[in-house]
C-alpha cells in the first residue's frame, strides 16, 4: 500500500493553486502592484535549488558548470529576494493610514 | 334622497363643497344631487361640469333648499335661507357652533340636524373627512408660496457670476399639520427651514422634513419629567423667548400657525422681537383669525413694523379655491357616507357612533 | 537536519507565504503581509542550509554571492523612484526566469547532486520537469526583459504585430514540446539547450504584440509564468516549498491578470494572447501618446479620499446631466463618516445656468454651511488633500490665469491644482463650453476617472 | 474719482444700481460714491446704511450729478437730468440705446462717455457683467414663484385622507437663462416640467434640471443636418405647432421666455393653443415687453381668455428688487473696475477691450 | 486498483468537493455546485471498492446496506417539509458523527485490517488518531441530536444553563486528553471505551446551554465537527479523500458559523461556549418564543427582490425619519436596471402630514407615474412578489380591517400581506403612531430587517 | 531522503484547511442553508473508512463486531449522503431564477 510521493506532491500543488486562486481574489485595486511586487519577490523562493546546484558535490570542485550555474541564480534569486521585499515595504509606507 | 348645495356668500367664501369630481360618487351611493345655478363659476367651473357629471342645476337657491333632504354648504346659510330649512332635514358644514350658537339653537329645535365637521373627533377612522387637517395643510402650503411671492429677495441660495444669493431663512412656529406643510413647501424651496413647537414630540417630524427644530437649553429635563408639566414654568418661557428673539435676528420669513383648540392663540412672537427683525423681513400669520401669534397681527391687513411685514390673511384657503375645495368635498363626501344608510335610503343617526355624536349640533 | 523536519519546516514556509499574500489583500494588514513573506524566505533558506549540513568553503561562498545579491536588490530598491515600480517589477521578474533556467540546467549537468539520475540517464519524470521548467523559466526572463524596455521607454511601447504571428508562436510551441519529447528519449544536451534558447525567443514573441497600456497584465501574466517554473523545479528537486509557493505563485498570478483585465474593461484572452494589441490600441493611444494622462478607479479614488484629511468637492456641468448630486451626498457622507472634512467649491458660472449647482446640492439636502463660493474657498485648494472635481472643467482650467488668447482668459477658476490630488470625473478627454482643452488633465496630481458621474460616484461609495 | 448714482423714476423702476455692500469694494478701488437722498429707502434700506458703509448722502440730485465723475444708473436719466451732465462725465446704465436713440446722440456729441450694459458681448470674461444674464436669472425664478402664488390649485402632488392633489404642470418656453432657472424653481416644487426651445443643445440643459424635453418628431434628423438650418421649414413648424397644442392641453402653467436678440419675440403659443387649455391655468409671459410669446399678450395686463390667464408684466423685477439690485449692483461694480484705471485713477477707454468698445454708446 | 491510482482519483473527489463548496457560494452556480459534490461522492465509493478488489459475498452485503441507507435518504429528503430544513441538518449530522465513531471503533476491533498493527499493539500515532476521530465523532453526535431535539421543539429552545457549567466542560475535555494518552500507554479497550461515552456527555453539555435562536450557528459549528472527525479518521486509514474532506469541511463549517455569528452581531466565542445564552436570550427571547419572527439581513432582501418579476415600495414615517429616500430610489433604479417592475404605494396618511411621502420622493426624483394612491395600487398586492415596507408601520395593519375595538379600526390600509414576500424595513418590533402591535410582522411570509431605514436600503444597494 | 508520508499528508490536510476558509468566506447569506447541507452530505465520505471496516478481514467472518460496526456506519452515512445532496437540490431549486 506504498503510495508513490510524487502523488502526494501533486496534491499538494493542485490544492495550493487553489489557495492562490481565492487568496487574491478580492484584493482592492489598489494594492495590485504590491502584490505583484511580492509575489514575485516569493517566487524567487528558486533560491532554494539553486543554493542545492551551488553546493552540490563535495566542497572541493565546488567551481564545476553546474555549480557556477547555481552561483548564478543565487545572485540573481538575491537580488530578487532583497529588493522585492523591500520595495514593497517602501510601497507599502504610502499606504500608511495617516494619523488623525 | 336627495343632497343640496347652494352659493357661498362670495364675498367672504372661494370655496365650495361640492365638486364635479366628487358627484358620480354620491351617484353611486343612489343619491341625488341639486345645485343652484352659477355654483362654482368663479372658480372656471361651469354649471354644465355639474350638469355633465350628473347634478341638478336649479334656478335659485330657494328651490335647491325646498327639493333637498340635506344641505351641504362650506359655511352655515345667510339667516334668510336658514328660514326656509324644514323638519328632518340636515344641514352639514362648519357652522362654527360657537359663534353661531343663537342660530344653531333656533333651527336645531325645528328639529333640523345639523351637523359641524370641525368637531370631529381625531380619530384614525375619522381622518378622511377631517377637514380640519386637510385645510391646514392647504394653508400652510399657501402661506409659504405666497410669502415668498410677496418677498422682496430670491429665496434659495445661488451662486452666480455677479455674487451670490444666501438662502432665505424660515421659521415655523408651531408644527402641526400646517405648520409642517409649510416647513416642506420652504424647504423644498431651498429656504433654511427652522420650526418651534411645544410639543416635544414634533421634533422628530420637523427633522423628517429637512428642518430644524429649536430646541431651548434645557428642554431635555423637561421632557423627562414628563410631557408638557413643566412647560409654562417662567424660566423655561423666558429662555425660550431669549432663543427665538436671537433667532429672529436673522430670520427673513415667519410663518406663524400656533393654535391651540378651542382656545385664543398664543402669542409668541412679541413686539421686541419684530423690532429685531431685519427690514424687509415678513411675519405671516395663519393664525390671525384665532388671534394671531404675532403681537402685531391684524386680521386681513399687512402691518408694517420699520420695514417688517406682518400679514394676517383671515381664510388664506380663499386664494387657493380649487385645491381647497376638492380636499373639502372630499371629507363632506366621507363624512356622509359615514351617516348615510344605503338600505334605508336615509341619514341614520346612530348616536353610538363616536363621528356622528360628536359633530351633531345639539 | 533529518528530511522530516525539512519537509515540516518548507511547509511552514510554504504557509507563511499564503498568508503574506493573504495580508497583502487589504491595506490594513499589507505590511503584516510582507513580513510574513519575508520569514517564509528567511526559513526556507536557512532550512536548505540546514539540510544539506555542508558548512564548509562553499557555504561561505554561497553567503556571499546572497550578500553580492542582497546588497544590489537592496539598493535597487532604495534608489528606484516610486513612479519606476512597474518596470521595476518587470526586470526583477526576468531575474527570476533566469534563476530557474540555471537551476535548471545545473540539474541538467549533474543530476547526482539532486538524486535524478546520472548524466545520460536522468528520470524521465524529473528530465520532462526540468525542461519544462527551463522552458518556462526561459519564456518568463525573455518576456520580462521585454516588458522592461517597453514600459522604459527604451522600446516603443506600440505593439509589433506581422502577419503569421499568431501560427510562428503556435509552432514554437509545438517545436519546444517534440524537443522534450526527443530529449526524453535522446538525453542529449544539444536538445536541452535548444529548447531554452527557442523558449527565449518565444517570450520575446509573446510580449512584442503587446500594448503598453496592457503591460500591467502583461507583468502579472509573467509572474504567473515565474511560479509555474519555480513549480517544475520543485517537483524536480522534490522540495515542497518550492511546490507550494511555485503554484500559489502561478495561479495568484494568472488571477491576478484576469482581475486587472476585469478592471479595464478588456478581455483576458487578447490581452495575453496580443491580439487586442493589433485592434483598439491604435485609436486610444494616439492620444495617450502625446499626453499621457493617469487612468484610475473607483477603488482608486476611495482609497485616496478615505485617507485623506480634507477633500473639497467641485462641481460642474457633468454633475447636473448624470444627476449625480445624490450619489455625491451619500459619498460625502460615507467620508465624513470617515473622519474626513470635505466642503463644496462652487464656482460662480458652474453648470449653465447662474446657481446651477445650487439647485441641485439643495435637492441633495446638502447643508449650506458645507457650500462655498469660490472667493472663499479658492485658498483652500492649497491645504487640501483631494479635489474632487465632478464633471467640471472649464471652472478648473488654469488657462484662464495664464494665456491672454485664451477665450475664457480674465475668469476667476478654483485652483483646484493646488491640491496634493486632483481627481476628475469625466466620461472622456473632450473640452467643456468653452471647447478647450484643459492642461490639468495630463498633470502629475491629476487621477482621472473616465465614467458617467452617477456611476462612478457610486461605485466610490461601494468601495469606501 | 467720485462716482454717483440718484433715485430713479420710482414708478417704473423699483432697481437701484449701488448697494450698501458694494460700497466697500468701490472704496477699495479708491473710488468715492455720492448718492441722492432716499436713495433706496422703498427697499427698506436707509440712508445711513450707506453712509456707514462710506457713502456721501447729498441733498439733491443736482448736486450728485455736479459733483461726481461718472453716473451709474440703472435706466437713462430723466431729461432735465440727462441736460445737467457735462463734458467727460460718463453715463452707465441700462440705456436702451435703441429707443433712446436721439436722447443718446445729443449728449454723446457733448462728449458724455455712455456705457450700456446690456451691449456687453457674451464672451467669459463679461460674465462677471453680465445684467442680462443675472437678471433674467431672476425674472426666470420670480415668474415661477407669483404664477404659483395665483395659481388656485397646489403645485405639488399631495397624497392625502381627503383625496391626491396632482402634480401640476408647467410647460417652459425658452430654455435660456430665465427659462432655466424657471424649470429649476418649478421642478424644486414639485411641479412636472416640460420645455421647449429651438437650440437642441438645450435639451441636454434642461434634463440635467430634472426637466422634459418636448421633441418634435423628426428633430433628430434636423439636428444632423446641422443646427438651425433647417428649423424655419414649414412642416417642422406645423409639427411644432401640433405637439405644443396637444401638451398644452395638460399644462397648467405656462412660463414664456423665448426671446431673439434684438428683435420682437418669436409667437410661440397661438390663440387657438390658448383655447384648448383648461380654465384656471396661466400664461406668465416674461417676453411680453418685447412683444410677448403668446398671442394673446398685453404687458402690464392679466388677460382672462375663457378662464386662461395670461399674464404679462413688463418689469417683473421690481417685485424682486432687493435681490435683482444686489446683483445688478455687483455687475455695475465689476464694470467699473474693468474701465477704471487704478494708477491713472480715471476711467481709460481702451477700446481695444472688447468689452469697452461693445458697450459704449457712440 | 493500485494504491497510486486510487490515491489519485481521491485526490480527484477532493478536488471535486472544493468546486462543490465553491459552487455553492453563489446562486448561480449553486446547482453545479451540488453535482460536483455528488460526482465526488460517487468516485470516492468507487474508488474504495476498487481498491480493496473485494467482490465477493461481503460486498454484496455493502451494496445492500448503501441501498437500504440510501432510500432511507431519500425518502427523508422528499418528504421533509422545507421549512423543517435546519433539524434536518442537525439530525444528519449527528449520523456522520455516529458513523465516525463506529468507523473509529471497528479499526480499533480489527487494526490488522487498516494496516495499523494488532489488536494491543496499535501504533501510537494511529491510536492517537483513532481516538480523536472517536471523541469528536461521539461529541457531534449527541450534540447534534441536542440540537435537533431543540429545533424540532421537543426539548425546549430556552438554554439550559447551572452553575459550573464551564468548568465541568472543561474538566471533561481535560479527562479525555489524559484518558487518550493513558490508552496509548496500556491500549486498554475499557479507556477507549469511556472515551466515547464521555465524549457523548461532553457534546450534550456544550449545546444545552446555546439558546434555540443560535442554533444554525451550532449547526454549522457541529458540521465543522464531523470535518474534523473525518480528517481523523482519514489520517488513521491514510486516506487523502478523507483527509482533504475533512479538513474543508472542518474550516469552511467554522468559518461559516464565524460569518453567521457576524451576520447576526453576536461573538463567535459567548456563542460557540455558550456564555451568550445565559445573558442576552432571556429579554430578546421573550417576545420572540412567544411569536417568533424571521429577521433577514441586506443580502436576502436583495436577493429577493433581484428574483422577484414585481416589487411595491411601501413608505412610510420611518423613511423620511431616516431621510432614506435618495437610498430608496438608487435601490429601486438598480431593481429596475435587473428588470424588476416597481412602483410605489403611498397610502393617505402614511407619515405625518398630508402629502409626507410625496415631497420626500419628489425630493428624490421618483418619477409621478410610479407613485400610486391607495385605491388605485391595492389590488396589484396579490399579483407582486416583494412588497417592501419602509418604515411604515400603522398604514399596512391588517386589524384596521377585522377588530373594530382597534383605535385604526375602519382606515383603509395597504394589503401587503397579499404580495408573496413582505420585507418590513425597521429598527424594532415597536409600534407606529397609533400605538398598536402589527401582527403582520409574525406572518410566514414576513421577513423584518431589524435596522435605520436608510442604513438597510443603501446596503441592499450594496448586495444587488 | 525518503519523507515519512505523514509530513504529506499534513501538507495536505492544513492547505485543505485553507482552501475551505476561503472557498466559504464570501457565500451571500441565503445560501447559507443549502451550504451547510452540502458540506453536511460531503462529510459522509467518512463512507469510505466505513466500507474499509465492513469488508476487512476475509470474506467469511465478516459478521465480526468490527465488521458490523463498519455496515452500521456505512447505513447512516448512506442516509446522509443521498438525504444530504437530494435535499440540497431541492433547496436550490427555490433559488431557480425566474424565466423572463
Ligand atoms: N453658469 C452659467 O450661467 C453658464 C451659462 C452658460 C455657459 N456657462 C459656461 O459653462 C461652463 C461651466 O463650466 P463647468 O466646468 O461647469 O462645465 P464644462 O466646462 O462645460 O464641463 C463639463 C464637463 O462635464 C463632463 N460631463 C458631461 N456629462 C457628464 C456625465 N454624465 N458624467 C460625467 N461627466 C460629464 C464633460 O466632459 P465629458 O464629455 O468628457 O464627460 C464636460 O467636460 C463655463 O465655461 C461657463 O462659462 C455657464
Ligand atoms: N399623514 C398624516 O397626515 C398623519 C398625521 C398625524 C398622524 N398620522 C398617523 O401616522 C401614522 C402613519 O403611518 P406610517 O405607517 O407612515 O407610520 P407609523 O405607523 O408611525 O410607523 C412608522 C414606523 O417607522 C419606524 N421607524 C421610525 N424611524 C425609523 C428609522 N430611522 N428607520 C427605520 N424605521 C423607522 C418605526 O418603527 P421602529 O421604531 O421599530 O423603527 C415605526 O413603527 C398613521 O397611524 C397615521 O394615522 C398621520
Ligand atoms: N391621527 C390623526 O387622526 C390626526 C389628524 C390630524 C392631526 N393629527 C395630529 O395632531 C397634532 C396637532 O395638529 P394640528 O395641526 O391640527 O394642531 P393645531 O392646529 O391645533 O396647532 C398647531 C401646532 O401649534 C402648536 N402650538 C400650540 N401652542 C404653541 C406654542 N405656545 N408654541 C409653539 N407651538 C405651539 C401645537 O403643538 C401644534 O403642533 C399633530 O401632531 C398632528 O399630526 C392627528
Ligand atoms: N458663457 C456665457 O458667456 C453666457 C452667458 C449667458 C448666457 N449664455 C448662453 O446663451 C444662451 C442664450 O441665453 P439667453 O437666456 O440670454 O437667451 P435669450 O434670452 O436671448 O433667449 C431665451 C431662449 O429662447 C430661445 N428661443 C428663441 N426663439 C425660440 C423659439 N421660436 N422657440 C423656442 N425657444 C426659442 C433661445 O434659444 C434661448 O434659449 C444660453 O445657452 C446661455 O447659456 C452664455
Amino acid at each position: 500500500m506504498e503510495i508513490d510521493p510524487f502523488i502526494f506532491r501533486l496534491s499538494i500543488f493542485i490544492l495550493s493553486i487553489f489557495v492562490g486562486y481565492y487568496v487574491v481574489w478580492s484584493v482592492t485595486p489598489s494594492l495590485h502592484t504590491p502584490l505583484m511586487s511580492v509575489t514575485n519577490a516569493i517566487s524567487s523562493v528558486i533560491i532554494v535549488g539553486a543554493i542545492i546546484a551551488a553546493l552540490s558535490g563535495s566542497s572541493f570542485n565546488i567551481f564545476e558548470t553546474s555549480n557556477i550555474f547555481g552561483f548564478l541564480a543565487i545572485i540573481l534569486a538575491a537580488v530578487n529576494i532583497f529588493g522585492g521585499f523591500l520595495v514593497t515595504q517602501r510601497m507599502l509606507q504610502m499606504y500608511k493610514k495617516k494619523k488623525k | 334622497m336627495i343632497i343640496g348645495s347652494i352659493s357661498e356668500n362670495k364675498n367672504f367664501e372661494s370655496r365650495v363643497a361640492i365638486t364635479p369630481d366628487i358627484i358620480n360618487k354620491y351617484k353611486s351611493l343612489g343619491l341625488d344631487i341639486n345645485l343652484s345655478r352659477n355654483y362654482a363659476t368663479h372658480l372656471g367651473i361651469k354649471d354644465d361640469d355639474y350638469k355633465n357629471a350628473g347634478a341638478n342645476i336649479l334656478t335659485s337657491d330657494e328651490e335647491v333648499i325646498r327639493n333637498s333632504n340635506a344641505l351641504l354648504q362650506m359655511s352655515i346659510l345667510a339667516n334668510e335661507n336658514l328660514d326656509k330649512l324644514k323638519e328632518n332635514q340636515s344641514l352639514i358644514g362648519v357652522l362654527n357652533p360657537y359663534s353661531n350658537e343663537k342660530k344653531l339653537r333656533e333651527i336645531v329645535s325645528k328639529n333640523i340636524n345639523c351637523f359641524s365637521l370641525e368637531l370631529l373627533p381625531r380619530i384614525t377612522r375619522a381622518q378622511s373627512m377631517d377637514i380640519l387637517s386637510s385645510q391646514a395643510n392647504l394653508a400652510g402650503y399657501k402661506a409659504v408660496v405666497d410669502s415668498f411671492a410677496y418677498f422682496q429677495k430670491a429665496i434659495p441660495m445661488m451662486m452666480t457670476a455677479a455674487g451670490t444669493i444666501s438662502a432665505a431663512r424660515v421659521l415655523v412656529v408651531g408644527a402641526g399639520v400646517a405648520g409642517l406643510q409649510a416647513i416642506a413647501t420652504a424647504k423644498r424651496m431651498g429656504a433654511i427651514v427652522f420650526a418651534t413647537d411645544v410639543r416635544l414630540a414634533s421634533k422628530e417630524q420637523v427633522e423628517s422634513l429637512g428642518g430644524k427644530f429649536l430646541i431651548v437649553e434645557g428642554a431635555e429635563n423637561l421632557e423627562t419629567e414628563g410631557g408638557y408639566a413643566k412647560e409654562t414654568s417662567e424660566e423655561f418661557k423666558k429662555k425660550q423667548e431669549e432663543l427665538l428673539k436671537e433667532t429672529l435676528k436673522k430670520i427673513d420669513i415667519v410663518i406663524c400657525t400656533a393654535l391651540i383648540p378651542g382656545k385664543r392663540a398664543p402669542i409668541i412672537i412679541k413686539k421686541d422681537m419684530i423690532d429685531v427683525m431685519q427690514s424687509g423681513s415678513i411675519i405671516y400669520d395663519l393664525a390671525a383669525s384665532q388671534g394671531g401669534n404675532s403681537e402685531l397681527t391684524k386680521v386681513n391687513e399687512i402691518c408694517d413694523s420699520d420695514g417688517v411685514k406682518i400679514m394676517g390673511e383671515a381664510n388664506i384657503l380663499n386664494k387657493l379655491p380649487v385645491s381647497a375645495s376638492n380636499l373639502f368635498a372630499k371629507n363632506m363626501f366621507n363624512f356622509v357616507k359615514n351617516l348615510y344608510d344605503k338600505d334605508k335610503k336615509i341619514f341614520e343617526i346612530n348616536l353610538e357612533d363616536e363621528i356622528i355624536k360628536e359633530t351633531m349640533v345639539k | 537536519m533529518s528530511a522530516n523536519l525539512s519537509s515540516l519546516f518548507y511547509l511552514l514556509s510554504g504557509i507563511l507565504f499564503i498568508l503574506a499574500l493573504r495580508g497583502l489583500s487589504s491595506p490594513e494588514t499589507s505590511r503584516r503581509g510582507n513580513y510574513f513573506g519575508i520569514a517564509g524566505m528567511a526559513i526556507s533558506i536557512i532550512v536548505t542550509f540546514l539540510t544539506l549540513g555542508n558548512f564548509g568553503f562553499g557555504f561561505v561562498y554561497v553567503l556571499i554571492f546572497l550578500l553580492v545579491g542582497g546588497s544590489i536588490g537592496a539598493y535597487i530598491a532604495f534608489k528606484i523612484p516610486m513612479t519606476a515600480m512597474p518596470e521595476l517589477v518587470a526586470g526583477f521578474h526576468s531575474l527570476v526566469g533566469l534563476a530557474a533556467v540555471f537551476v535548471a540546467i545545473s540539474a541538467f549537468l549533474k543530476p547526482e547532486a539532486f538524486n535524478l539520475g546520472v548524466v545520460g540517464d536522468i528520470k524521465l519524470a524529473s528530465l520532462i520537469e526540468m525542461s519544462l521548467g527551463a522552458a518556462i523559466g526561459a519564456i518568463t526572463f525573455s518576456g520580462s526583459i521585454i516588458a522592461f524596455l517597453k514600459l522604459r521607454g527604451i522600446m516603443s511601447g506600440a505593439p509589433v504585430s506581422f502577419k503569421g504571428q499568431h501560427f510562428l508562436n503556435l509552432s514554437l510551441g509545438i517545436l519546444i514540446v517534440f524537443l522534450i519529447y526527443y530529449l526524453c528519449i535522446s538525453q542529449l544536451p544539444n536538445i536541452f539547450w535548444s529548447i531554452i534558447i527557442i523558449s527565449f525567443l518565444v517570450g520575446v514573441l509573446l510580449i512584442i504584440p503587446i500594448g503598453g497600456a496592457d503591460m500591467p497584465v502583461v507583468i502579472s501574466m509573467l509572474n504567473s509564468y515565474s511560479g509555474w517554473a519555480a513549480a517544475g523545479i520543485g517537483f524536480t528537486l522534490e522540495n515542497s516549498a518550492l511546490i507550494i509557493t511555485g503554484a500559489l505563485v502561478g495561479s495568484s498570478g494568472a488571477i491576478l491578470s484576469y482581475i486587472m483585465c476585469k478592471g479595464m474593461n478588456r478581455s483576458f484572452f487578447n490581452v495575453i494572447l496580443g491580439g487586442w494589441g493589433a485592434t483598439d490600441q491604435s485609436t486610444s493611444s494616439k492620444s495617450q501618446e502625446q499626453k499621457p494622462v493617469k487612468n484610475g478607479n473607483a477603488d482608486d479614488a476611495a482609497f485616496l479620499m478615505k485617507n485623506a484629511s480634507s477633500v473639497i468637492i467641485v462641481p460642474g456641468y457633468g454633475m447636473a446631466v448624470a444627476q449625480a448630486q445624490h450619489a455625491l451626498r451619500e459619498m460625502v457622507d460615507a467620508l465624513k463618516k470617515n473622519g474626513v472634512k470635505v466642503s463644496y467649491a462652487i464656482h460662480p458660472v458652474a453648470g449653465r445656468m447662474p446657481g446651477h449647482m445650487n439647485v441641485l446640492l439643495a435637492e441633495a439636502n446638502v447643508p449650506y454651511d458645507e457650500v462655498f463660493e469660490l472667493e472663499d474657498i479658492n485658498n483652500d485648494f492649497a491645504n487640501c488633500d483631494v479635489a474632487y472635481v465632478i464633471g467640471a472643467n472649464d471652472v478648473t482650467n488654469p488657462i484662464a490665469k495664464s494665456d491672454p488668447q485664451s477665450p475664457i482668459y480674465g475668469m476667476p477658476v478654483l485652483d483646484v491644482e493646488k491640491s496634493k490630488s486632483v481627481l476628475f470625473v469625466k466620461r472622456s478627454l473632450s473640452p467643456g463650453y468653452a471647447g478647450i482643452d484643459n492642461d490639468l488633465f495630463y498633470r502629475d496630481n491629476t487621477l482621472m476617472l473616465f465614467a458617467d458621474a452617477k456611476k462612478m460616484t457610486e461605485e466610490i461609495v461601494k468601495s469606501l
